[in-house]
């Protein structure tokens, strides 16, 4: 699938939008009564999860149906719940990162970096030009590595089983990478306040570059396999739209609201790391169903493969660190850092007292905001419809519960 | 010899290859989905995982058999029999060659065919009496979209009927000595494909056990053999309709280019080995496809097979009586 | 980025806010509410010409003496953010902003939930994190396990 | 306007040619993966070339861990040399975030590459590192980080609340 030129992103988010006006309760179960239709008819509500093979971790989602079709649905979450913003006041400011790996665990590095930029921000430091690139780097891969989880899941939703262990094949050589890199497969701990934990392992240059090169064979194999299969397309064209006000007001960010028609990319807007030195398009769709979202997500795998080409080809020479202290104890303020999440605008909101502890952290989970929408629209679809839609919006169930 | 005797025999043979090819079959679907999944299927139990299913087997025989307080004890305990009986049954008309055939019906096909429609019944029950949503909105699906597409598969295979002139397997099979009916019938063949694989609840139309939407469908609720039949039963209508399909569009027993003394040898094993790779066939679309969606299928159902298939007999039906005419 | 002060705080004049004010911190541009004219302030700053229509985040934060809640709000437009605060005494209710942005619907609950607030006017105000009966965790009077009694589980 | 059903033969050549590629899984217990050199896994104190842990029983490490899952039960003798009575572990706790290794003054402890952990009794999910071992002596003292050893009474404080 070649790219539309028309589907990329305007440059600065320039959006003027009305606002979104709930036209009616959008949450919750209707719990119509037995016997309101001509025929007496009785709804059925189910429960999807917590433990149900399509439900993306320990999601619960109370669906109330008539027959085959959705009348109310109401998502119940917290069975992930595990307190991260309480434990982060009790951790000092470089073990943050093991917290935020275990929020959004399928894309450890941006919220380790979130959390090291909130940081950085505090303490004015300024960190090495190579460090910048590493991060950028590190999270590009990661992001491909978790948009090939969305891939499989999605086509698992769909009811395909094939594509999803390419997915996951590619998605290991991507683990592999990480793991040479930190250390670990998905709890990384490697962007740190100042920096990089450790410089580039020698031979990673080449590895990556030998996995871009096949992954640029699979990504197309991946594309025509489930997006260009008819019966996948039947499934998710005009299905779970989501228009532009909708978008906004349920303060859907990433893929999501890209796909929606609006062009915001913290990467692009609010650049930080190297992105600002990257040559990336941000791929936009304008329908906001199930198939934009697709075909942003899979566009921006690709975009992040070039970003890694050109992280590799322009990685500067230098300190992948910059000195900080063991422990850290920034002046007491308020702080918000953002980062591109594969899944959102992943912002972390620290209030420091002084201390070497956060007195408070506050992180905005992507998908929560995505969840709520899903919420919103899903009365009035099919069960199949609806969970395509749950699978669309890429739901983590361990960044939505903390 | 007693005739009851020899009808008991061929009951009893009947049955040991029900079992047998259920064993092979899910030894086969591991392996193949294994493989085509870049990975690959069991292998530590025997030579590359042959003895697994067996295994698997000697587990769900000695397994607890739980039965669900809230269940409708007579109809879940009748309806894995239900589901089971038909598809034994179905395996009496099929031609493994010119002789070896349980029962040489007259109106072969017809029977199988109606047999097999029995199967949505003891899913039905499987389904209701489960007492459990998914295992309902499981049989449901599961009955809207088989009694749909027994009009489909009947029309499929007519236009072979029409051009043999008989419903019996072994004159289609004979028919066929010059040229296999898939060359002629193409699009019936595509037709019949597409018809028994939902009929079979397969990839891309496995709305019945849905994985991501009804967790199991109708089979939720079952556990140790009982789900074991109705899994048993699942692969044995497999290996009827890719037989069914080996009948009427390739062949049967019969190979070209060989003297037919030669291929009676043989003939069983062929027949067997184009099944296989029919049932090959099914199951590289299982690892491949996803899911169509409820109300899609039966729109697929009666607004796209049922008109094709009403015109394809109509080209057949025309297409006969002039060969007939010229021929004359 | 960083809106303009001033330009707000007209805006607010003359939607009829006279009371709140505004100020430039380190963290950005807040905008100072009083509790009980929070709806209609966050309902003028979404329908003034900066349109802050998207609502990023909102939380709370345990002072010491009383809970303050932040809206964190953005313009996609102008690519602004501002910050909305107002602060509710322990045990208080506040009002839910739902209506002028429905992505408040579950952060809201959180909100409530985890500091032990009153939430009204909000269509489901079911507990969304943790199971009935649990000490609101991030009010600050309430510990967690320390180091010792990790160690003498 | 491609043919409709195109897309659907092109995915079975696709998996096709996925199935030709072969398979890339491993049969673990008989084949094992080479972990890379960075790889975490469970924390191991460190001997010098005679077999003396070189753990100097600073306490850093214990002070560092996020969990806790480290601790240090030390006797001081009159001379101030101090003595490791246990140096324990909690494995089943422990997340191998590194952090410990990293704030380790004398390279004292690693993480190793041992990631076959399953255990069938949960009580040896505990185990001491060091056990009755005296303190090993640095060859030259020095502080290790301007900040951390300087203020370790108001650190263990910051920890324990």
């Amino acid at each position: 699938m070649t790219q539309d030129p028309n589907l990329t992103a305007p440059v600065g988010a320039a959006v003027s939008e009305g606002a979104y006006v709930p036209a009616q309760l959008p949450v919750g179960l209707r719990r119509v009564p037995s016997g309101v239709d001509e025929v007496t008819t009785e709804h059925l509500v189910v429960n999807f999860g917590p433990q149900h093979p399509s439900t993306h971790g320990v999601l619960r989602m109370i669906i109330e149906a008539d027959g085959e079709e959705v009348v109310g649905a109401e998502m119940s979450i917290g069975y992930l719940h595990r307190g991260i913003e309480k434990l982060a006041e009790h951790r000092r400011y470089n073990a943050l990162g093991t917290l935020m790996d275990r929020g959004d665990y399928t894309s450890g590095i941006h919220g380790e970096l979130a959390a090291a930029m909130v940081t950085e921000k505090l303490l004015e430091i300024e960190v090495p030009e190579k460090a910048h690139w590493i991060r950028s780097l590190m999270g590009e891969v990661n992001r491909i590595a978790s948009h090939l989880v969305w891939y499989g899941t999605f086509g698992l939703d769909a009811g395909a089983m094939g594509q999803f262990l390419y997915a996951v094949r590619d998605r290991e050589d991507l683990l592999d990478i990480l793991e040479a890199v930190s250390g670990s497969r998905m709890m990384f701990n490697y962007v740190r306040p100042g920096g990089v934990l450790a410089d580039l392992p020698a031979g990673i240059d080449q590895k990556l570059r030998a996995f871009v090169d096949i992954f640029d064979v699979h990504i197309e194999e991946h594309d025509q396999l489930l997006g260009g299969n008819e019966i996948f397309q039947s499934r998710v064209h005009g299905v779970g739209v989501i228009d532009k006000q909708t978008a906004i007001g349920f303060g859907l960010t990433g893929a999501n609201l890209r796909a929606s028609g609006v062009g915001f990319d913290v990467r692009r807007d609010r650049p930080y790391a190297a992105y600002e030195k990257l040559d990336f398009t941000v791929p936009m769709a304008t329908e906001g169903d199930c198939w934009a979202r697709y075909a942003v997500r899979m566009e921006e795998m690709r975009q992040s493969v070039r970003m890694i080409r050109q992280c590799l080809d322009g990685m500067p020479e230098g300190d992948f660190t910059a000195k900080v202290p063991k422990v850290l104890r920034p002046p007491a303020g308020e702080a918000y850092a953002a980062v591109e999440s594969p899944r959102g605008e992943w912002g972390v909101h620290l209030v420091s007292d002084g201390s070497d502890t956060p007195y408070r952290l506050r992180y905005r989970p992507p998908a929560l905001y995505a969840l709520q929408v899903v919420e919103a629209i899903m009365p009035g679809s099919l069960i199949a419809d609806a969970i395509v839609t749950a699978g669309s919006v890429d739901l983590v169930l361990g960044e939505i519960d903390r | 010899m007693n005739p009851i005797l020899v009808a008991c025999l061929r009951v009893l043979a009947g049955l040991g290859l029900m079992l047998l090819n259920g064993v092979v079959l899910i030894y086969m679907l591991r392996k193949v989905l294994g493989h085509l999944h870049v990975r690959l299927g069991p292998m530590n139990v025997g030579w590359h995982g042959t003895v697994q299913t067996v295994a698997d087997v000697l587990k769900l025989l000695t397994k607890e058999d739980p039965t669900p307080r809230a269940v409708d004890k007579a109809l879940y305990f009748l309806a894995p029999a239900v589901v089971f009986i038909p598809s034994l049954a179905a395996y009496a008309a099929l031609p493994f060659s010119k002789t070896w055939a349980m029962a040489d019906l007259a109106t072969g096909l017809l029977f199988t065919f109606g047999i097999m429609s029995l199967v949505p019944l003891g899913i039905l029950m499987a389904g209701w009496s489960s007492a459990n949503k998914w295992s309902l909105l499981g049989g449901m699906r599961a009955v809207g979209q088989q009694i749909a597409y027994e009009v489909p598969l009947l029309l499929s295979a007519l236009p072979v009927v029409l051009m043999v002139g008989s419903l019996n397997l072994n004159d289609i099979v004979a028919a066929q000595d010059k040229l296999w009916f898939f060359i002629p019938q193409f699009p019936a063949l595509l037709l019949f494909v597409v018809a028994s694989l939902v009929e079979l609840n397969q990839t891309p139309f496995d709305m019945s056990e849905a994985e991501s939407e009804l967790v199991a469908g109708f089979s939720s609720e079952y556990a140790s053999m009982k789900f074991g039949l109705l899994f048993l039963s699942e692969f044995s209508n497999l290996f009827i309709m890719a037989g069914l399909t080996v009948t009427l569009f390739f062949g049967g027993w019969s190979l070209p280019f060989i003297p037919a003394q030669i291929q009676a040898g043989f003939a069983p094993i062929v027949f067997v080995a184009k099944t296989y790779l029919v049932i090959f066939f099914f199951m590289w679309i299982r690892g491949t496809f996803p899911r169509v969606r409820v109300d899609q299928l039966q729109q697929l159902g009666w607004k796209v097979l049922l008109p094709a298939n009403l015109a394809w007999l109509l080209v057949t039906g025309v297409a006969v009586k002039l060969v007939e005419a010229v021929a004359r | 980025m960083q809106p303009d002060v001033t330009a707000i705080t007209s805006a607010l004049r003359s939607a009829g806010l006279t009371s709140v004010e505004v100020e430039q911190t380190s963290l950005g541009v807040i905008v100072r509410a009083q509790n009980a004219e929070l709806l209609q302030l966050l309902s003028a700053l979404r329908d003034s010409s900066s349109e802050f229509t998207f609502m990023v985040d909102l939380f709370g934060v345990d002072t010491g003496e009383l809970v303050e809640i932040t809206y964190h709000l953005r313009s996609l437009s102008r690519d602004e953010d501002v910050y909305v605060r107002t602060s509710v005494e322990y045990d208080d209710g506040f009002p839910s902003v739902w209506e002028i942005y429905p992505a408040a619907l579950m952060p809201e609950r959180e909100v409530a939930e985890m500091f032990g607030l009153k939430l009204s006017g909000h269509p489901n105000p079911k507990r969304l994190l943790t199971t009935d009966g649990l000490e609101p965790m991030l009010l600050k009077r309430v510990e967690i396990r320390s180091a010792e009694e990790v160690r003498s589980r | 306007m491609k043919l409709w059903g195109s897309g659907l033969v092109n995915g079975l050549r696709i998996s096709m040619r996925n199935m030709r590629r072969g398979p890339i899984t491993l049969q673990y217990p008989f084949e094992k993966l080479e972990l890379p050199e960075r790889a975490r896994w469970t924390v191991v104190p460190l001997s010098d070339a005679q077999g003396v842990p070189v753990c100097t029983a600073c306490g850093t490490c214990v002070k560092t861990c996020p969990d806790h899952v480290l601790a240090l039960d030390v006797t001081t003798n009159e001379d101030r040399s101090k003595h490791i009575n246990h140096f324990s572990y909690q494995l089943g706790a422990c997340m191998m975030c590194g952090l410990c290794v990293e704030a380790c003054p004398f390279s004292a402890i690693a993480m190793s590459h041992d990631y076959e952990l399953a255990r069938v009794d949960p009580d040896t999910l505990e185990y001491d590192l060091i056990t009755d071992t005296p303190a090993y002596k640095p060859k030259r003292e020095k502080p290790a980080t301007p900040d951390a050893p300087a203020q370790p009474a108001s650190a263990s404080e910051g920890d324990a609340s």
